[in-house]
């Protein structure tokens, strides 16, 4: 079986699963707390999530650090974040551990589990990543970083000069693009000139590597390989998975205006959290037993999370002025 | 006259424009088939094509900067940039190439283009979908500052922004963007840059402001009239050229001065308003020059309690005026 | 005490700190092995070898942005931008990242990082190295600004800043950088950020500046002298945050000011500075608040007789101050 | 012979030669005039003339668009400009067409012969390259788009963006790499990830090509191709063209402090202006006499853009504040 052969346990398969299935379960009941005017805004995961856990699961989770971007739940989630986390945050808490209720939900940034605060603008991280991985060289330790970001957002100027600068130095960064064939409306063709990111790679002396991004054990393979090379001083590496945007781009957004209701269906038959589900069944990892357990877990788990954010303290009008210098 | 809202004034203007005018383009993230996130450019795709409509990758400092080789070369590129906020990668080609380029090639070059960009809060857009910008870009020489408040305002400085000869940033309130609706004539009509308006007379009290802020302002203003304070209210719309002679004018009206807006105060564009008028104006001063401004932290916060501490409204603008006019 | 230059306190400055340090680290363009195209890394990969002096690619916005992500995960980046014309590539990560960390992550991540750059004219650089480019990051809460005038100023703010836990924009003027010497201790010692210096005792006019303009505002006072003019000079040394307290007192000492800067005029740090006096201080004012600033241009030219018009310089100063004086 | 079979003829080889030649020479006085205190500023083109003239020579002077960059002398002489432009741009006078005096020198810009006016920070001029050609989309011109930059440069962010939107668009823009091995003081191996330049053109759906940067027909070559390809709507190309900087990076720069006087020696004997010379004695197309008098002949060109240049007016101080805005 491909999970042995990568030297997975069965465990390890399912608790992939269950962090998959959890982000999916997650991002589905953000968008139903919106359409019922409970929350402002969501920007999901879905359908990207085979490639966040099998990416983040090849990681040191006691050491390595993430410079994520807004889709990244399933990263965020294993690394240590809690569904509670993300309604505290979701409902603008004060305990939102992310900023306290100050950013949009999905701006993750957590010390607790060396995830990096992360911002708006797109790509700004791809640097801060470099400069995480630079400490390391001058403080002596072997912590890997991954950064990750959109296929669209991999033209910005900052993608270049941060692959560049990890190039140069041979920095232990790996360079996600989670490419889901839209940028909002914009489709591949009109975003990247050579159809392509990984192909980027070898420009900047790194190994570029093109993913199924629905396929987590094929994921977790490169990733894994990605890592050993970075930890081993060897160098950066770029890692293009391929999938799909699920949902519209966020809550605002109304992708029927520009692609079709089948395009979406039929991208939904490759869904990795789908191909993973089927291959547990194939495979008899689990019970049918033990799937319905697990799923009324997850849903209790969120439930619980809901109710606790809606009722927790919202931050202080007088936080306001509060962190701006130290 | 119809009656349309502030969003609808942009599409028109630009309609209007490229009809007009061949050489006239629109630029941006999403402007094409979705027709803007907020709809700017809503059907323009379908009169226009997608040439004169473009879709471009998502890189702000290209959208400007190949904005401004088209410029140069002798089109009037309308480059939209999707929030305000983004605004920051293009930077260095706004800077250092749109605004130095007639100054640096001694006339010989010009770069006729328009960026415009929604700035503005008050719709749970949290620190990176809610700033002001502008007063980043109004100590730019080369530059011309645009920041409209009523869909009529809007139509006739966007068409005189492309018209122009020279980069414009064109600031669009994103909460007026529906909020707000006017008369505005259906036929192609100009506001001239550089003139402020007075959107009401007064004479206890002068506030100077733009954006937003004149409409709350004048909600304000409204409610103070019952108390017997007569508020005087100068619209800027263009920051850059300021228009010293209205500011002048405006002060010397009622000798008291309350400058408004919606961006952080410290360094915000009212001080130079301040400036202009304690230096040119200081002798029809009565009372000390007021700002009420947004607090000088990193934008709002997306929680709807801070959104609400950090944006000013009607109230506290009027508690700020009445404090001015006890004097 | 040891005399020294301008640009050898920053040197020295940088030295100490790297010394008592460890994760303290300098990155930019040739600072390693050249030791800065103005040798302000002079002999420092020496001593503290090429990963702590670290030459990078030719990215703005790497360099501040790699020292963003080292100085969030625990080191103190010392980052130089070559010209501070150069740094409009890197305000996305100055503004976007650097200047919010801290709020938008509710404190939970810090950016202690200084971003060096040489700034300021009268040296032939032309339109792209010769600018003054404060004014544009002064608007920006969370950034703090120093923009010291003298070697010992220098040396005392830069080690501050190093140990500052905030981002700190740290403008030298190029000028100034082997036109100035001064005693200065060879101990590590600190001027506190935040806290303007008078470097001139007077009674008649205020002269409120900052970096180059400190040096010909000193010997415009003294021409004056001789004239009868007494001439009070309070050199900001910090930009932000201001030291609103100094201001206000040195404008009561006079009743009358006048704020210099080299930067243009229009939406320059001096329009703030005027702003808070407008406000704060409106009822100590004899006069109204002069500004005295270059053109509204976009930067000074090249040739050399433009370059001299563009510039401020003790004549220009002293007459402005006479002005004000007979008021 | 080499040139007649890129079909060139002899005398369009002595062409290439002659502004070669103006260039190195017009440089070569620049710093005369320097070391003798008249000049504040030089920046040099010496080294990287045959790479200039090569490309330049593949354009169409009546209607293709130059955004070029300050080393970039080669290229404005063989578009139009003169030693007497040069001169009074060095010495700032106020009939500089480039900038009336206001830039410093190797700044050019001149709308007489479609140069597009250019600023210090780097690679700005990339993006506006891409601008003018998309403007001929839009009128349906057939103009062709050179421009270039430093290898240093090319890991800027505006490189990135610029390659990627030509791409996506399959711009008729050339982007000309000139390699000379160093950014100021840093090598290239502390600048380039991948050691090279061209292979980054894959990345961007477009061919990357590297050539010797001193051998002025393989650059013709190279450059005849691409601008074939973009003429007829092929797309853009990446050249990267590899030489040598022959002098400091500027007057103001001591490049002993961080390279070998016998690596400079080295580089001279591959130095193209050298190479080409030796190729017009060694393929006997001139004579001794014509040689020398061609010499004489630029030599005088020179020293009189110098007296008229030095003689001219400088701007009025009331200039300004002249054409900030229209
Ligand atoms: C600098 C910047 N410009 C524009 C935006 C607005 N924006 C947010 S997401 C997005 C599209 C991103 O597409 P892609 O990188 O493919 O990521 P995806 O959302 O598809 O995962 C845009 C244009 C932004 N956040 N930052
Ligand atoms: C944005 C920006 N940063 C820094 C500089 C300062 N600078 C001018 S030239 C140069 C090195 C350029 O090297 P390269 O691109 O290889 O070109 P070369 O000079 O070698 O031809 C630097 C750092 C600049 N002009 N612009
Ligand atoms: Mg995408
Ligand atoms: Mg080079």
């Amino acid at each position: 079986m491909k999970h042995q052969e990568l030297g997975l346990t069965n465990e390890q398969v399912l608790e992939m699963y269950r962090y998959m299935l959890l982000a999916r379960k997650v991002d589905e009941k953000m968008w139903l707390l919106n359409r019922a005017g409970k929350l402002p805004f969501v920007v999901s995961c879905q359908g990207q999530e085979a490639t966040q856990i099998g990416i983040a699961y090849a990681l040191d989770r006691q050491k390595d650090w993430l410079c994520p971007y807004y889709r990244d739940l399933g990263m965020v989630l294993l690394f240590g974040q809690t569904a509670k986390d993300q309604m505290l945050s979701a409902f603008a808490k004060k305990d939102d551990p992310n900023s306290g209720g100050r950013q949009m939900p999905n701006h993750f940034g957590d010390h607790r589990y060396r995830i990096l605060s992360g911002s708006s603008p797109v790509t700004t991280q791809f640097l801060h990543a470099v400069g995480i991985a630079y400490a390391g060289k001058i403080t002596g330790e072997d912590h890997v970083v991954l950064t990750s970001c959109g296929e669209g957002s991999s033209n910005q100027g900052d993608w270049h000069e941060a692959l560049n600068f990890a190039g140069v130095h041979k920095l232990p960064v790996i360079f996600l693009v989670e490419n889901n064939l839209y940028a909002i409306s914009v489709p591949l063709e009109k975003q990247l000139a050579g159809g392509n990111v990984a192909e980027r790679g070898q420009g900047y002396g790194m190994p570029g590597i093109r993913v199924d991004g629905n396929d987590v054990f094929g994921v977790y393979e490169v990733m894994k390989e990605a890592v050993e090379r970075a930890r081993s001083g060897e160098g950066p590496t770029l890692i293009e998975a391929v999938s799909y945007r699920l949902t519209p781009h966020s809550s605002d957004d109304d992708d029927l205006a520009y692609r079709t209701r089948e395009e979406v269906e039929e991208a939904k038959k490759r869904d990795g959290l789908f191909v993973l589900e089927k291959y547990l069944d194939d495979h008899q990892l689990w019970t049918l037993d033990e799937k319905e357990f697990l799923n009324k877990e997850l849903d209790v788990e969120i439930t619980e999370a809901i109710k606790f954010a809606e009722s927790a303290a919202h931050p202080d009008p007088t936080d306001l002025s509060k962190h701006v210098y130290a | 006259m119809p009656v349309i809202s502030y969003i609808d004034a942009i599409t028109e203007a630009m309609r209007d424009e490229m009809e007009r005018d061949k050489s006239v383009f629109i630029l941006g993230e999403d402007v094409g088939v979705r027709g803007g996130v907020f709809r700017a450019t809503n059907g323009l795709i379908d009169l226009y094509g997608e040439d004169r409509v473009l879709d471009t990758p998502l890189t702000e400092s290209a959208i400007v900067g190949v904005g401004i080789g088209a410029a140069a070369y002798g089109l009037r590129p309308i480059a939209e940039i999707q929030f305000a906020d983004f605004i920051m990668p293009a930077v260095n080609q706004i800077i250092s190439e749109a605004a130095k380029m007639r100054y640096r090639s001694n006339g010989t070059f010009q770069c006729p283009m328009v960026i415009r960009a929604p700035y503005g809060g008050g719709i749970h857009g949290a620190l990176y979908h809610s700033q002001s910008v502008e007063a980043l870009f109004t100590g730019v020489p080369g530059l011309k500052i645009v920041a409209p408040s009523t869909p009529y305002d809007v139509k006739g400085l966007l068409l005189s922004s492309i018209r122009d000869n020279d980069p414009v940033l064109f600031f669009e309130h994103k909460k007026l963007y529906r909020l707000i609706k006017d008369e505005v004539p259906s036929e192609s009509y100009t506001v001239p840059i550089g003139k402020a308006d007075v959107k009401r007379e007064g004479s206890d009290v002068t506030v100077i402001t733009y954006g937003l802020m004149v409409h709350y302002t004048l909600e304000a203003a409204k409610k103070l009239e019952e108390e017997g304070i007569d508020v005087h209210v100068l619209d800027l719309r263009t920051l850059i050229p300021l228009d010293k002679e209205a500011v002048l004018e405006a002060t010397k009206r009622t000798g008291k001065v309350l400058i408004v807006h919606e961006d952080n105060k410290t360094s915000g564009f009212g001080a130079e308003v301040a400036a202009v008028i304690a230096e040119e104006a200081f002798f029809d001063l009565d009372a000390p020059i007021g700002r009420l401004c947004s607090p000088d932290v990193p934008s709002m916060p997306y929680n709807s309690k801070l959104e609400k501490a950090f944006m000013l409204n009607p109230e506290k603008i009027a508690t700020a005026i009445r404090e001015l006019a006890e004097l």
